[in-house]
């Protein structure tokens, strides 16, 4: 049975004889016989290559609900975007798939200014001066901001708006029970952080929002940025990278960290991972930065060169005091989202934000012409994502589109929990939540709608 | 000519290795206003003026700039870029605790393939019975393989793998009305390991290695009480060698009432020959990345599943893919789960992958790659221990440490010289200066997929760097001359932060 | 160490370029026996043995070897010659008579659907109506870009479809009552026409070139009568120039009743600006790889489809794909067929690609590509002529020869060691000495996807070349240098035939 | 428009302005304007990449037979072999891919080197001391030999035998309109040429037969030699290279020259091209040899290196002299060759050899124990490919195969040539060719056969 081992049973004795051993089994002498496995593992024989390539496919076809069987209408912080064939064909190239960390920068200039090519984007988009080399996903980024700020402002009581990803938050609250840190959620009223609700309490160190919302809504970054001020919080913005090349940066509007999730920039859906954490922050903030920051000097020959930098925050040098514990983190996507933007150029971002917009918009008009279809809320603009209530329960009528080829949206039902301050109760059953990017057409969009009608007439 | 010669033309290739100079200009420095690469599908939706759309404070006057080029010039660029990258299709990279195998290309055609690559994570259970399945034989696979009882694929890689068990074990302590403040770690532990633990709410105390290089039992004894809600360990120990006390440790640790994080990221040296749960792990993360053949991306992607035993199962995060009664698969939520540890569901290619893997190995052979890994290290260990002494000379598991101390005081090389130094004999290096308490550590994990070919050669290469520090001390000290650049001032990066291109036209501006 | 240590280790980089060596053994010298890559699909058909299958005397007794290589180093292998190896995606490869154009990467993702690629070309029309409208789709198009009726698709390449319309020029006379033997060729012609028109029977008649660089009127008017079956004309002819005459030349062509035969190698330069048909030609070959964007492969694979006028069309090769009258596709073999010139279709994933870059294109986007074509090859004339004069130093069209002769007066370089040392600043080298009947030509066709900043550095190496061979021509003759190997010794290559391993290994034992 | 040019408006101004030219239109002022284009070329607008790639998606989802959605079992020539991932992944690489003819040897050792290691495996399976570095196709490739064929031996008259590949004889008889050579059609007898159906005809300078020849059959090479030598013939064997290294090399049993199709070395089915034409000759006939051939030689450092070599054969130096006008050839199938022989190695390469072998025996094993399906040459050992004879119209067994969901041969009616000297007028039209590789496994098979029980038996 082939694998992926150079082995012939003549070098094995040959190793084995250098080593003065006589079996494979001296090997691993030093562990207890009684602790070692008897048997073999409880696994499936091994198969070759083309079979289990065959089993896995069959599988795949299982997934009849991937974006290239039915038309994606979902998002949610996880859309459908268009990745061409020659960025997946530069993502793809094996020295940077099959290198690690650049340990040893003067073999590894590739990687690094792939790198530092993707901080200087992100740092751009978020209007801030540094971008670390990526995080693992949006979440993982809200976690490491408010680390962050607590941090800075050594104050552990966070006011986390309900705008912000419900899975995001909950993560949030996860890794609370280790830090300790005081969640205070923030509700939403119109889509917009009511910071009046929770006046009163403990001053936070902390204001993170969501920009858009995960709801397609926008804040008032100037207000959130006063609220900061007047507590003296630091300002955490979780922002939409394709919204933001149009809209004004949250940089530039105050925030002290802005996170996001990156997938939108050259990584397809993934069933949810690997994705893409963005983190930049102020220059005041640069040695609590989380994870890797590659940084441009010289070598010994005067020649630019590029290096992992600012390393004492790291948790291989600084251990129990480093500013995070990430070590591994999502390069490969870091330099694919370089690749992507590169694709994309000034205008090409520009231009598929917004046609998201546009046609997230239409989609939204199209919908809710249709009678016991409304707006989650109405007259409020929204971009990127809108929710719809309609009179059916929203997993059903999901199902229902299904049928019909479409993946219609997330039952908010299905993202938040019970009592989120982000919707109101009495609909968030019955309210689904849609987006449409830059590859959803207008046919599509009318056939939806259609369906739908169909759906709720029924 | 009215032309900005100072544009970085994109058709130069001079920054090719192949062709001999060494500078890639930055995407940014090939920009053109107006060029472009980009082509979107034609959707026939009405255009409408943004400002309709968008609240007018909230939009920018002009859009972020990226970069202008054409297609052209992007495919030259990061092809380029390729070429200044070393890494393992290129050749032997032995770099400690990293586990840089070979990864078979079968994985990345299934991780391509539209039936998993396209799938929304949101996409109900219904629509997705085919992730839910790979998710369950996934974990049900890596149960098998560690002796635990259930498992959360949620985290992202190793270190986020810790922190979730770290939580997983307050929980489990808390839920018997249990509150302990402090985490016991050897110091030969990874970076990780201690950052986890402050970032869990838990206090390290550091255990000393013994002159074994093992945990310090005494030490260890010492340590215990019931204020210690667990140790974590790495076995074998980042050292490269077996905690032979294991069982020893594990009933003095359960003793006091803690519990057993098992450290997996050295996973590749036990697979079928022993299981951390028959050790008596409670808690363990596996680097899918590193055991399982994902490819390390220049720095991740990886997955850091988590495994634990019967009594901390109810903890574990959720929602958790599971076969349901009616024999479809669905989504549940462990009883007392600590709630999410990630935006979805975890790193679902890399878990794709690793299933593949595991699927083509199966259980014999997945012991074979363990064997294979042992005997590599153990033939190297042995082959250049006359220049390089392994810190622990005896038998070691999928890696050995090595110590140029000697080397050092002989002839003023050190570990980070023999390092570079190698770069030009066309090896990557290994990790140096980890463990931390080994002096001038050289760690060389050569993995199974690395022939006794390609170890003689690097045996050789360190033969002949020792040779040459003998003779040529400076040879080291100037390495490495043949790559794209040479030893780079750190320093300075420090200094003199550049973390991004506007940071640089700032400063020379 | 018993170790074989000659053995090449498939796991070490330093032939890598980006590690400053040169030198990757052969995969037979990385073989050692025992070890294996393949995997092959669990069938459980009952094995036999193949001595009772297969006849006794034709059996041999071992196999015959190949090489024994792991996975593992089968990749580091093929990675690493392929950093020795320069191409378009690494940089400007101004190569004339060859368009080396980016090729668009969508065009390899097309090729690489299973819906094309994995379809045997034997599959009945009724399983294959997708591919047999590509087939016709391209037909259409090749002939509306080229004013022509009808055309094949079998041919695999230029130089086949050059031969193809040999025969088809015959075919026409023959059914004629007409045998003619001449064929007319300018000396400027690529060397394929002449070889083509051996192998289609005719005897080769040069036609020189005057002091324009076009087909000398008279000299061409002297050579005509009946016995000439034709002209064989590239225009732009492979000077870069458009044959002005060209009406002239086919009236006086026609007149003798020979037809006129356009090698399409250089449509590059006119698309949507004139057709060959509208010429006057009767039949054309293209060169799919060069204008319609297939990567070149090294050496090919490319496809040349052969069009031609009404005339014509009753003897092209069969079966063709057509539209039937119920609106399906089917095959047809044309009346006065000349048979099949390809075992199959033709180069199938190749006609794919063209038909897709030509849809991306549409008509406008076509005329753009010659246009940009244009003005870059002669923007860079212009740029390069003080030290590189053109050979006619007018308006070129998509490509420019220029002439070396006054450099090499100068200064003893010649064009090879310009050649030579272009390659050291980062760019493929032009063409040399190639049209033959330029002294010391240099023919480089940019192509539209550089840019100006890519000319403009090119016009840079090519000044400091200049400079440098009247200051210092030994850098010249040395060059290159910082390549993985060296100006080769191709006298000895041809002297000491060594074209396999084997005869190698025979030589050395 | 984007499109894959660089050139802003800005520049294009600039560039005319230095050619002192006002408008791109002058560029063309040498070409007479009554024959310009007017109104530009009558083709579809263009459409974005993404319009594109569903369109062409769609074509070939029509493509209903392909080996990805229905079973194969046809041959004759074009195989359905594993390619696996690796080897797909490597032959894509792009330096391999968008390189062209190493002209400049220095910095093109990457496709020499590779197709050094082509060439010794072509020659190794052919048994012969040199192979060039590849032809268009296996027709190609026997056009080429019989022209290198006739030059030695300075006759022109060719044996060509009827278990040569159908097409590639029509093809050799195109070419023989140019070249005049006579090409004489040598029938099979059992599978077997049968030469003294030819005998007393003008002495052949050339004789070409198939081995296996394409109905699977086995010529007596010894045989064939002996008939080359009584009339001072080369001797040109068109070989199957998979066959080939399970089988006595025919340069070991006298070829001269070894000719083949290589499609079955990694390159896919590809709906017939591009393939690979394989071509090995003896030392003798080196400077006769089509195409191009690298060699070893040493740079002037000494170190190793490869170069293209006897040039002085080639179009491009020799014009009308040439051994052969070929320029492009199908060096990435040759590359992808050298690539999949690698991974396949000497035992895998045997063991898909074996496999084809004992597959398409059982294959016809259960399709001849079917009432009224017969081998078309019965008691007559096949390899790789067989024939079977149904009581229906062959076509209308394939087209009702289809409907179960197999490519279940082809019909010997759309190989050949009516009167064809391979087969038996009387069966031609019933009778189909069918293969097994390696891929196919018994349950399949066991399914082709049960499925054309039922079509028979209707
Ligand atoms: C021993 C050990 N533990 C933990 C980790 C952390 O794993 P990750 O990088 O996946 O977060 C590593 C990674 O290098 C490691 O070697
Ligand atoms: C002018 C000209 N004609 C014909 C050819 C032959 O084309 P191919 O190489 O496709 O056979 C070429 C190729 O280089 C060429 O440049």
């Amino acid at each position: 049975m082939p694998d992926y081992t150079p082995h012939t049973d003549a070098e094995i004795d040959m190793m084995l004889g250098f080593l003065g051993l006589d079996s494979v089994e001296e090997l691993f002498a030093a562990i207890p016989a009684a602790l070692q496995v008897s048997g073999g593992l409880d696994l499936p024989q091994g198969i070759p290559e083309p079979d289990v390539a065959y089993a896995m496919e069959s599988l795949a076809k299982l997934n009849t609900g991937g974006a290239s069987s039915m038309v994606c209408f979902a998002g949610a912080g996880a859309y459908d975007h268009e990745i061409p064939p020659v960025v997946r064909a530069l993502g793809g190239r094996s020295e940077f798939v099959t290198a690690y960390t650049p340990y040893q920068p003067e073999v590894a200039q590739g990687v690094l200014q792939a790198i530092f090519e993707y901080q200087t984007l992100v740092a751009r988009l978020a209007g801030l001066p540094v971008a670390n080399a990526s995080l693992y996903d949006g979440s993982a980024s809200v976690v490491e901001a408010i680390n962050l700020a607590v941090s800075a402002s050594r104050r552990a009581v966070v006011h986390l708006s309900a705008g912000v990803h419900p899975h995001w938050r909950s993560v949030v609250k996860t890794y609370a029970r280790g830090t300790g840190h005081t969640i205070v959620d923030v509700p939403l009223v119109n889509g917009v952080s009511n910071f009046d609700a929770v006046a009163g309490g403990e001053a936070p160190g902390v204001v993170v929002v969501g920009y858009p919302t995960y709801l397609g809504t926008f804040e008032d970054l100037g207000d959130v940025r006063r609220h900061c001020d007047e507590t003296g919080a630091l300002m955490v913005v979780a922002a939409d990278p394709i919204m933001a090349s149009i809209l004004k940066t949250p940089g530039s509007q105050g925030a002290d960290v802005v996170v996001g999730e990156g997938q939108s920039l050259g990584t397809p859906l993934s069933y949810g991972g690997p994705y893409l954490g963005l983190f930049a922050c102020t220059l005041e903030q640069v040695r609590r930065l989380p994870g890797r920051l590659v940084g441009e000097t010289l070598d010994i020959e005067g020649r630019r060169a590029y290096v992992t930098t600012l390393r004492a925050r790291e948790q291989d040098i600084r251990r129990e005091k480093a500013t995070s514990n990430v070590c591994s983190n999502q390069t490969l996507m870091a330099v694919v989202a370089a690749i992507q933007l590169g694709w994309l150029g000034t205008h090409g971002l520009a231009q598929v934000a917004t046609r998201c917009v546009t046609a997230t918009r239409y989609l939204s008009d199209q919908v809710t012409a249709i009678d016991g279809v409304t707006p989650l809320l109405p007259g409020v603009p929204v971009a990127r994502d809108v929710a719809v209530t309609t009179p059916l329960d929203a997993s059903v009528v999901l199902d229902r589109l299904a049928d019909e080829g479409f993946l219609g949206g997330l039952a908010l039902s299905s993202l938040t929990d019970e009592g989120d301050g982000s919707v109101d109760a009495s609909v968030r059953d019955r309210t689904i939540l849609m987006s449409a990017t830059e590859r959803r057409t207008r046919t599509e969009i009318d056939a939806l709608a259609a369906a739908l009608t169909k759906v709720v007439s029924r | 000519m009215n032309l900005a010669t100072s544009a970085a033309p994109g058709g130069r290739a001079a920054s090719t290795p192949l062709l001999g100079d060494a500078r890639e200009p930055t995407i940014f420095e090939m920009s053109v206003p107006g060029r472009s690469a980009y082509q979107l599908r034609t959707t026939g939706i009405p255009e409408r003026p943004l400002s309709e759309l968008i609240p007018s404070g909230a939009l920018a006057d002009s859009p972020v700039p990226i970069a202008e080029v054409s297609e052209r010039d992007l495919v030259a660029h990061f092809t380029r870029l390729s070429h200044r990258q070393f890494s393992v299709d290129l050749g032997a990279y032995p770099l400690g605790s990293c586990t840089m195998k070979y990864n078979p290309k079968l994985c990345d055609t299934i991780a391509a393939m539209p039936g998993l690559a396209d799938v929304h994570p949101g996409a109900p259970a219904s629509l997705t019975q085919g992730w839910l399945a790979i998710l369950v034989e996934l974990e049900e696979s890596l149960c098998e393989i560690t002796g635990m009882a259930a498992a959360t694929l949620q985290p992202s890689a190793g270190a986020a793998g810790e922190l979730t068990g770290l939580l997983l074990m307050g929980a489990y302590h808390e839920a018997n009305g249990d509150r302990r403040r402090r985490v016991l770690i050897p110091d030969s532990a990874h970076g990780t390991n201690p950052a986890s633990a402050t970032l869990g709410g838990y206090d390290v105390t550091t255990i000393p290695t013994d002159e074994r290089g093992l945990v310090d039992l005494d030490a260890l004894r010492a340590a215990l009480d019931t204020d210690v809600a667990g140790i974590m360990l790495t076995n074998p120990n980042t050292a490269g060698m077996f905690e032979e006390d294991i069982a020893e440790i594990a009933a003095a640790v359960h003793e006091v009432g803690g519990l057993l994080y098992y450290d997996g990221a050295n996973l590749n040296a036990i697979l079928g020959v022993v299981r951390p749960g028959d050790m008596g792990f409670d808690i363990i993360h596996m680097n899918l990345h590193k055991t399982f053949a994902t490819p390390h991306g220049g720095g991740g992607p990886g997955a850091g599943p988590v495994a634990v035993s019967q009594r901390v199962a109810d903890f574990l995060p959720g929602p958790k893919a599971a076969r349901l009664a009616d024999g479809s698969y669905g989504w549940i939520t462990p009883e007392r789960s600590i709630g999410r540890v990630h935006g979805w569901h975890g790193n679902a290619l890399v878990i794709a992958r690793a299933l593949t893997y595991i699927k083509v190995h199966g259980g014999d052979g997945l012991r074979r790659v363990s064997e294979r890994a042992v005997l590599n290290a153990n033939w190297l260990r042995k082959r250049i221990s006359k220049n390089f002494p392994a810190a622990y000379d005896r038998m070691c598991m999928h890696e050995v440490v090595v110590t140029g101390t000697e080397l050092k005081r002989q002839t003023g090389a050190k570990a980070i010289d023999v390092a570079k130094r190698l770069l030009e004999e066309g090896f990557h290096s290994p990790t140096v200066y980890f463990p931390l308490i080994i002096d001038e550590a050289l760690m060389f994990e050569p993995t199974e997929t690395e022939s006794l070919q390609t170890l003689e050669a690097l045996a050789e290469s360190l033969d002949r760097i020792a040779d040459e520090a003998r003779v040529a001390p400076e040879n080291l000290h100037a390495a490495p001359r043949t790559t794209p650049v040479r030893r780079v001032d750190e320093a300075r990066a420090a200094r003199t932060l550049v973390p991004t291109q506007d940071a640089r036209i700032e400063e020379s501006g």
